[in-house]
C-alpha cells in the first residue's frame, strides 16, 4: 500500500496557498478556475437530473397525471439545455481538461489564465439567465429551438433562454481556443506530438469543433431571437422563410457538439485503460488520429438528423453515407482498447471499472447510431424512444461515465485525498445497471413506436417505462454515491501520495495536489507516452497501486 | 407477447417488412459486434488479470490489425447505407396511381380530406391493398406524420407539400403520431388509422361525401376567377392547365420545373416565382385569400384536368381501375 | 507541425528586466507567438460567427433572386463603396501604426492610431446615413415595413414580393448590423491601444497587442469586402 | 520574421493600398455590366483577391515564420465550404420553395 510516503509536514500547494472568497473569484489559477467550473457544473447536473427524475415519474402511467402538459414540455426542454449546454459541453474539457492539460504539457498555466476565468464567468452569466429563465417561467420548445414553434408560436421564454445559451457558448469558445495555444505553445521541451497523452489529443480535436462550430449556433440563436422578436423571416414559412434553413444551421453545430461531449471522454478512458492494464496503449498514432478525424468528419453529418424533416432525397444519400464514415474512427478507437488489454496486468480499480462500463455502452450506443444513419431505418425511428435511447448510451453512457471515470482517476491529484474504493467500485457497479435498465427499454419502446416529447402515451407501452423509470431511480443513487463520498474524503480521506496508480504522464510527477504554477521548474521529456513497462521495471517491489 | 408488452409493432404495411429486414438485420450485426466487444473485454479482464510477479507484455499495436478493422467496418457500413437507401428510396417514391389524401396538420389535430371528398378529423380510413399518397402540409408549425405499424414517418412541414405513402396490408386500427415536437397537445395529436376490408370500405366511403375534392377545387377556381385567363385553349393569358400537372416546364427564365404539388402551390401562392415561358407574370398572389383546404382543393383540381384527348374524364383516383397495381407492387 | 516549444529558462534569461511578460511564459517569444495564434483562432471562430449568416443569404439569394435584386439596387451602393474606401484606408494606417512601432516612431504610431479611429469612426457615421435612409423609406423589417410595387431590375415587369424582399433587408441590418458592433468594439480597442502608446507602452521590441488589434481590425475590414459586393450590388446592371 | 523582409515595407503596404482601391472600383464597375452567371463570380473573386491581400500583406500571413497560422486560415477555410456546400446539397436538388 505505501507507495510513498507522505509528509507529516503540511506542503503548500494550489489549494491552501491562500484562503477567501476573493481567491477564488478572482484567481487565474487553471486549477483553482477547474474547481470552480466542477462546483457549477454538479450543480446544473443535479437540476437536470432533478428534471429527468421528474420525466421518468410523469411517464410511469399512461395519463398524463403528476404536471400539466406545459410543465412537462417545460421540463424535457429544460432538461436537454442544462444537461447538453450547462454539464456536457463543459464537463470534461472544463474541469479535467482545465485543471490536467497544462500539467499534462508541463505548463505553469493555459495560455491565457485571464480569458480562462473570463470564460467561467461567462457560464456562470449564463447560467444564472437559464436559472432566471426558468424561475420565471421557463421555456418549452424542446432544447432543438425548432422555429416556427419557438420564433411565432411558443409563448414561453424562448428570447431569454437563447440568450443564455448564445452567451454559454462563447464560454466554451474561449476554452477551447485556450487550450489549442496551449497546445501549441506551451508543451515542454522534448514533448513532441507522438509523445503527448491521447487525453490532450482528444481535447485538440474538441476545441477545433468548440472554436468552428460553437459561433455557428451562436448566430443561429441571434437569428431566432431576432425572428422572434421582429418577425423577419428567415425561418418564419408564413413570411416565406425556410425553417428547415434553422435545422441545418443547428445542427451544423449541435451534431458535431455531440462529439465535443464524447471526445473528451474517449481521451479519459484512453488514459485509464493502459494504466491500469499497465501496458502501452494499442495503436498510439491511430487512437490519436481517430479523434482528429471523428472531430473533421463530425462536421459532415449533420443532416442525418433532418432524413425525414423534408431535405432532398439527395441530400439524405450524401448524409447518410457520410455519417458512416464518421463511425469508422470511432470503431477504430474501441478496437484500439480493447487490444489495450490484450496481455496486460489489469487491475480492477474503481476508475478502471468506469473505463470498461464506458466501452460497454459506447459501443452499443455507437452501434445504435448505425441504425439511425441508416435510411430506411431512421424513417420508422426517427423522433421515437430509440433515437432517445441511443444518444443517452453516447452521453450518459458514455460521456458521463467517462466523466466519473476520470474524477476518479484524478480526484487523489485534485483533493490531494483517496476516496474510499469499495463504495466506488458499487457505485460504478450502480450507474451501469441503472443505466441499462433506465436507457435498454426505450430501444424497445422506441421500435415499437412510442414518440419522443409525450407527455401521455397509448396504455400498452406502460410496462417498458415502468422499467425505465425504476431504472431512473437506480442510476440517481448511482450519482449521488459519488458526491457523498468525494465530499467525505476532502475531510477525512487518507491523504493521496504523489502517483497512487503509478501513472504515467507529468500530471503524476507533481505533488499532489499540485502547487500554483505547477512545475518549481521546466521539466523536459524524454519518455514516450504511456511508458508503463519502465515505470514497473523502475520499482523494485511488486508494483502495487493504491485500492 | 402481451397486451400492455409488446417488444415489435405490427406489421400492417407493404414497407413494414422491409424495414424490419434491414433492422433485423442491423441487430443481428450490431448483436455480434457487442458481443465480440463484450466478451473480449471479459475474457481479457479475466485472463490477464494483475498476478503478483507477472509484468504486462507490451505491444505497440499493429498497422496490418489497424487497417483491417478500419476497412471491414467501412465495407460493411457501405452495404447498410446502400440497404437503407434502397428502402428509402422506395419509401420516398409513391406509386404513380395511388389514391390521394391530402393531410394537414394543425395544433393539435390532423385533418385529412380524401380525394373523393370525405373529410376526417384525426382518423383515416383506407382499404387493405390500396396505395395511398398523403399529400402533407401544416397550418402552423412542424409536425411529423408517424405510423408505427407501418414504419412510415414524415415531417409535415408549413408553406409547402411534403409527401409519403404506404399500402395497409391488414385490417385493424392503427395509431397514428405527431412526432415532431409542436407545443402543448403534442402528445395528444393522436389518430389512428383504420383499415378496413375493401368492401366494408366501399360502405363506409359512400356515406358522408360532399362529392370529390377536385369537384370543390373545380368550384372555386371559377370562383375565384382563374378560368378567365386559365382557358382550356391557348388564347388564354395565362398557360392552359389541361395535362400540365407532373410535366416539366420551361420558365421565363430558362429553368426546367416538373408540375408537382409544390409547383402549383407556389404558382397560386406566389405566381412570380417561376413563370411559364411565353406568359407575362399578370397573376395576382392569393396568398391570404385561401386556406390550406382550399389550396388542397385547387391543386386536387388542377391536378386532375387531363388532356381533352384522353378519354375518361377526370383521374380522380376514385376511377383509377386497378390502382392497388402498378409500381407499388415491386414493393413486396 | 511546426511550433514552439518552451525553452527551459536560462540563467542569463533571468537576469534581464522584462516587464510585459506573463509569469507563465518562458520567453517573450513564446508569449507572442501564443497571443497571436490566439488571435488567429479568434478570428477562426469570426468566420463561422459570419459564415451563419452567409449560408442564410446564400440560400434565399439562391431563391429570391429577383427580389434580392430589388433590394439591394434601393440601397445606395456609392456610400457603400465609399465606405469600402474608408476601410481600406483605415487598414492602411493600421499597418503603419504597427511599422511606426517597430521603428520606434512614437509621434506617427500615434497619428496612425488616430487616424485609424478616425476612419472608423466616418465608416460608422456613413452607415447611419444609410441606415437612416432606410428607416425613411420604411425599409427596416417588422411591423412598418413596406416594399409595395417595386420592379425586379431584370424583370421590370414584375414586382417584388415584399415577404422576400424583408429577408433580403433583414439579413442586410444583421449582416452590417454585426459588423458595425465589430467597429465599435475595435474602436474601443484602439482608444486603449493608443492610450497604451500614449504611455510609451510600445517599444520595437513588445508591440504584440499593436499587432493583435491590428489582426482584429483587419478581419474587420475583410468582412466588409465581402459584404460589399453581396449587399450592394446584386443584379445592378442595366 | 523580423528583418530580411523590412527593408521596405511602406512600399508594399502603399502598392497592396492602391491594389484594394482599384479593386474596389473595378467590384463596382463590374457590377454595372450584364455578364450573365458570371456578376457573381467576378464580384466575389475581386472580393477574394483583396481579402489575400489584406491577410497576406497587411495581417502579415505572408512572412508568418510558420506554416501552423497559414493552417489555421485554410481550415477555417475549409469548414466555412462544407457549411455552404453541403447546405446547398440539399437546396440544390430540392425544387420547391416556401409559401404560405
Amino acid at each position: 500500500m505505501a507507495t510513498a510516503t507522505v509528509p507529516a509536514v503540511e506542503r503548500e500547494d494550489y489549494l491552501n496557498k491562500e484562503y477567501g472568497i476573493a481567491s477564488w473569484l478572482l484567481t487565474t489559477d487553471h486549477k483553482r478556475i477547474a474547481l470552480l467550473y466542477l462546483i457549477s457544473i454538479t450543480f446544473f447536473f443535479f437540476i437536470g437530473g432533478f428534471f429527468a427524475l421528474l420525466i421518468r415519474l410523469e411517464l410511469l402511467t399512461p395519463a398524463g397525471d403528476l404536471v400539466q402538459a406545459d410543465t412537462y414540455n417545460k421540463l424535457f426542454t429544460q432538461h436537454g439545455q442544462v444537461m447538453v449546454f450547462f454539464f456536457l459541453i463543459p464537463s470534461i474539457p472544463a474541469v479535467l481538461g482545465n485543471f490536467l492539460i497544462p500539467l499534462m504539457v508541463g505548463a505553469k498555466d493555459l495560455a491565457f489564465p485571464r480569458i480562462n476565468l473570463l470564460s467561467w464567468y461567462l457560464y456562470i452569466i449564463a447560467g444564472m439567465m437559464m436559472v432566471h429563465c426558468m424561475l420565471t417561467g421557463g421555456v418549452d420548445t424542446g432544447w432543438t429551438f425548432y422555429t416556427p414553434f419557438s420564433t411565432a408560436f411558443s409563448n414561453t421564454k424562448v428570447i431569454e433562454a437563447g440568450l443564455a445559451i448564445f452567451v454559454a457558448g462563447f464560454s466554451s469558445i474561449l476554452t477551447g481556443l485556450n487550450f489549442v495555444v496551449t497546445i501549441h505553445r506551451m508543451r515542454a521541451p522534448g514533448l513532441t506530438w507522438s509523445r503527448l497523452p491521447l487525453f490532450v489529443w482528444a481535447h485538440y480535436a474538441t476545441s477545433i469543433i468548440q472554436i468552428l462550430g460553437t459561433p455557428v449556433i451562436a448566430i443561429t440563436l441571434v437569428l431566432v431571437v431576432a425572428e422572434r422578436a421582429l418577425h423577419l423571416g428567415i425561418f418564419d414559412p408564413k413570411l416565406g422563410g425556410d425553417p428547415l434553413l434553422f435545422q441545418h444551421l443547428f445542427w451544423f453545430y449541435s451534431h458535431p457538439a455531440v462529439y465535443i461531449m464524447i471526445l473528451p471522454s474517449m481521451g479519459v478512458v484512453t488514459e485509464i485503460i493502459p494504466c491500469f492494464s499497465r501496458k502501452r496503449v494499442f495503436g498510439y498514432i491511430f487512437v490519436a488520429l481517430s479523434s482528429i478525424a471523428i472531430a473533421v468528419f463530425g462536421f459532415l453529418v449533420w443532416a442525418h438528423h433532418m432524413f425525414v424533416a423534408g431535405i432532398s432525397v439527395y441530400a439524405a444519400l450524401v448524409f447518410s453515407i457520410l455519417s458512416y464514415a464518421v463511425a469508422v474512427p470511432s470503431a477504430v478507437k474501441v478496437f484500439n482498447w480493447t487490444a489495450t488489454l490484450y496481455k496486460g496486468s489489469i487491475h480492477y480499480s474503481a476508475p478502471m471499472l468506469y473505463a470498461f462500463g464506458f466501452v460497454g455502452l459506447f459501443t452499443i450506443g455507437g452501434l445504435t447510431g448505425l441504425f439511425l444513419s441508416a435510411l430506411g431505418v431512421d424513417m420508422h425511428v426517427h423522433d421515437t424512444y430509440f433515437v432517445i435511447a441511443h444518444f443517452h448510451y453516447i452521453m450518459v453512457g458514455g460521456a458521463l461515465m467517462g466523466y466519473l471515470g476520470g474524477m476518479h482517476f484524478w480526484w487523489p491529484k485534485i483533493s490531494g485525498r483517496l476516496y474510499p474504493e469499495a463504495w466506488a467500485r458499487l457505485a460504478a457497479l450502480i450507474v451501469f445497471i441503472g443505466f441499462n435498465l433506465t436507457f435498454f427499454p426505450q430501444f424497445i419502446l422506441g421500435y415499437v413506436g412510442m414518440p419522443r416529447r409525450y407527455y401521455q402515451y397509448p396504455p400498452e407501452y406502460q410496462v417498458l417505462n415502468v422499467l425505465s423509470t425504476a431504472g431512473a431511480t437506480v442510476l440517481a443513487v448511482g450519482y449521488l454515491l459519488p458526491m457523498i463520498y468525494f465530499l467525505w474524503s476532502m475531510r477525512y480521506g487518507k491523504p493521496a501520495p504523489d502517483n497512487p496508480w503509478r501513472a504515467a504522464g507529468l500530471e503524476w510527477m507533481v505533488q499532489s495536489p499540485p502547487t500554483t504554477f505547477n512545475f518549481a521548474e521546466q521539466p523536459v521529456v524524454t519518455w514516450e507516452a504511456y511508458n508503463y513497462d519502465e515505470i514497473d521495471k523502475g520499482y523494485k517491489e511488486e508494483p502495487q497501486l493504491v485500492g | 407477447m402481451f397486451d400492455n408488452f409488446p417488444l415489435w409493432p405490427q406489421r400492417a404495411s407493404s414497407m413494414a417488412g422491409n424495414v424490419d429486414a434491414l433492422f433485423i438485420f442491423l441487430v443481428i450485426l450490431s448483436g455480434m459486434m457487442t458481443l465480440l466487444i463484450f466478451v473480449s473485454l471479459v475474457y481479457f479482464a479475466a485472463r490477464y488479470r494483475h498476478r503478483k510477479g507477472v509484468l504486462a507484455e507490451q505491444i505497440e499495436g499493429s498497422t496490418p490489425l489497424e487497417l483491417t478493422w478500419t476497412i471491414i467496418p467501412f465495407g460493411v457500413f457501405m452495404v447498410i447505407f446502400a440497404w437503407g437507401a434502397v428502402v428509402y428510396f422506395q419509401q420516398r417514391t409513391p406509386p404513380r396511381d395511388a389514391t390521394e389524401v391530402y393531410v394537414v396538420g394543425k395544433q393539435w389535430m390532423w385533418k385529412l380530406e380524401h380525394a373523393e371528398g370525405q373529410r376526417e378529423i384525426n382518423s383515416l380510413h383506407v382499404p387493405v391493398g390500396r396505395d395511398v399518397k398523403l399529400i402533407m402540409t401544416s397550418q402552423d408549425v412542424i409536425h411529423s406524420f408517424f405510423v408505427p405499424d407501418f414504419r412510415i414517418k414524415q415531417d409535415v412541414v408549413p408553406g409547402r407539400y411534403t409527401v409519403t405513402w404506404f399500402r395497409a396490408t391488414k385490417a385493424g386500427t392503427y395509431h397514428l403520431f405527431c412526432t415532431q415536437y409542436c407545443g402543448t397537445q403534442h402528445s395528444g395529436m393522436i389518430g389512428s388509422i383504420v383499415v378496413m376490408e375493401p368492401a366494408q370500405y366501399e360502405a363506409w366511403m359512400s356515406g358522408g361525401s360532399t362529392g370529390p375534392l377536385s369537384a370543390s377545387g373545380e368550384k372555386m377556381f371559377a370562383e375565384l376567377g382563374c378560368a378567365t385567363c386559365h382557358r382550356s385553349d391557348s388564347q388564354g393569358r395565362g398557360p392552359n392547365l389541361q395535362g400540365m400537372f407532373g410535366k416539366t416546364v420551361l420558365l421565363e427564365d430558362g429553368r426546367l420545373v416538373t408540375a408537382d404539388e409544390n409547383y402549383i402551390r407556389e404558382s397560386i401562392l406566389d405566381p412570380g416565382a417561376k413563370v411559364v415561358r411565353g406568359f407575362k407574370p399578370v397573376m395576382p398572389t392569393f396568398q391570404g385569400l385561401v386556406s390550406e383546404e382550399q389550396l388542397n382543393a385547387l391543386v386536387a383540381y388542377v391536378k386532375s384536368l387531363t388532356p381533352p384527348s384522353a378519354p375518361g374524364g377526370r383521374n380522380t383516383a376514385m376511377s383509377s381501375p386497378d390502382s392497388t397495381s402498378g409500381q407499388g407492387s415491386q414493393v413486396q | 507541425m511546426s511550433d514552439s516549444q518552451a525553452v527551459v529558462p536560462t540563467a542569463a534569461h533571468e537576469d534581464i528586466h522584462r516587464p510585459a511578460l506573463l509569469h507563465h511564459f518562458a520567453t517573450e517569444e513564446q508569449q507572442r507567438d501564443a497571443s497571436n495564434l490566439g488571435m488567429w483562432i479568434f478570428l477562426a471562430t469570426e468566420v463561422m460567427f459570419f459564415g451563419g449568416l452567409f449560408c442564410a443569404y446564400l440560400i434565399y439569394r439562391h431563391w429570391y433572386f429577383g427580389d434580392f435584386g430589388a433590394a439591394s439596387k434601393s440601397i445606395n451602393a456609392l456610400l457603400g463603396g465609399v465606405n469600402t474606401a474608408v476601410l481600406i484606408c483605415s487598414s492602411l494606417t493600421v499597418v503603419l501604426a504597427i511599422w511606426a512601432a517597430q521603428t520606434a516612431r512614437r509621434g506617427m504610431m500615434l497619428a496612425m492610431l488616430a487616424l485609424t479611429m478616425l476612419f472608423g469612426l466616418v465608416f460608422l457615421g456613413i452607415k447611419g446615413v444609410e441606415y437612416r435612409d432606410k428607416f425613411d423609406e420604411n425599409h427596416v423589417p417588422g411591423a412598418s415595413f413596406s416594399f409595395e410595387k417595386v420592379p425586379i431590375p431584370s424583370h421590370p415587369d414584375q414586382y417584388a414580393n415584399p415577404q422576400h424582399a424583408q429577408i433580403f433587408f433583414a439579413l442586410y441590418f444583421i449582416m452590417t448590423g454585426l459588423h458595425a458592433l465589430h467597429m465599435v468594439v475595435g474602436l474601443g480597442i484602439f482608444t486603449w491601444l493608443f492610450w497604451m502608446a500614449w504611455k510609451g507602452r510600445f517599444t520595437p521590441e513588445y508591440y504584440t497587442p499593436l499587432e493583435i488589434g491590428g489582426l482584429y481590425w483587419h478581419f474587420v475590414d475583410i468582412v466588409w469586402i465581402y459584404l460589399f459586393p453581396l449587399l450592394y450590388l446584386i443584379d445592378r446592371h442595366p | 520574421m523580423h528583418d530580411h523582409a523590412k527593408s521596405s515595407p511602406l512600399k508594399t503596404y502603399f502598392t497592396v493600398w492602391g491594389a484594394l482601391l482599384v479593386g474596389t472600383y473595378l467590384t463596382y464597375k463590374a457590377a454595372l455590366i450584364d455578364l450573365g452567371p458570371f456578376n457573381p463570380v467576378v464580384a466575389l473573386g475581386i472580393a477574394t483577391t483583396k481579402a489575400l491581400l489584406v491577410a497576406l500583406f497587411f495581417m502579415h500571413l505572408k512572412n508568418a515564420s510558420e506554416r501552423l497560422l497559414k493552417l489555421v486560415v485554410a481550415s477555417t477555410i475549409f469548414f466555412l465550404m462544407i457549411l455552404l456546400f453541403l447546405t446547398l446539397t440539399d437546396y440544390m436538388s430540392r425544387p420547391w420553395t416556401i409559401t404560405s
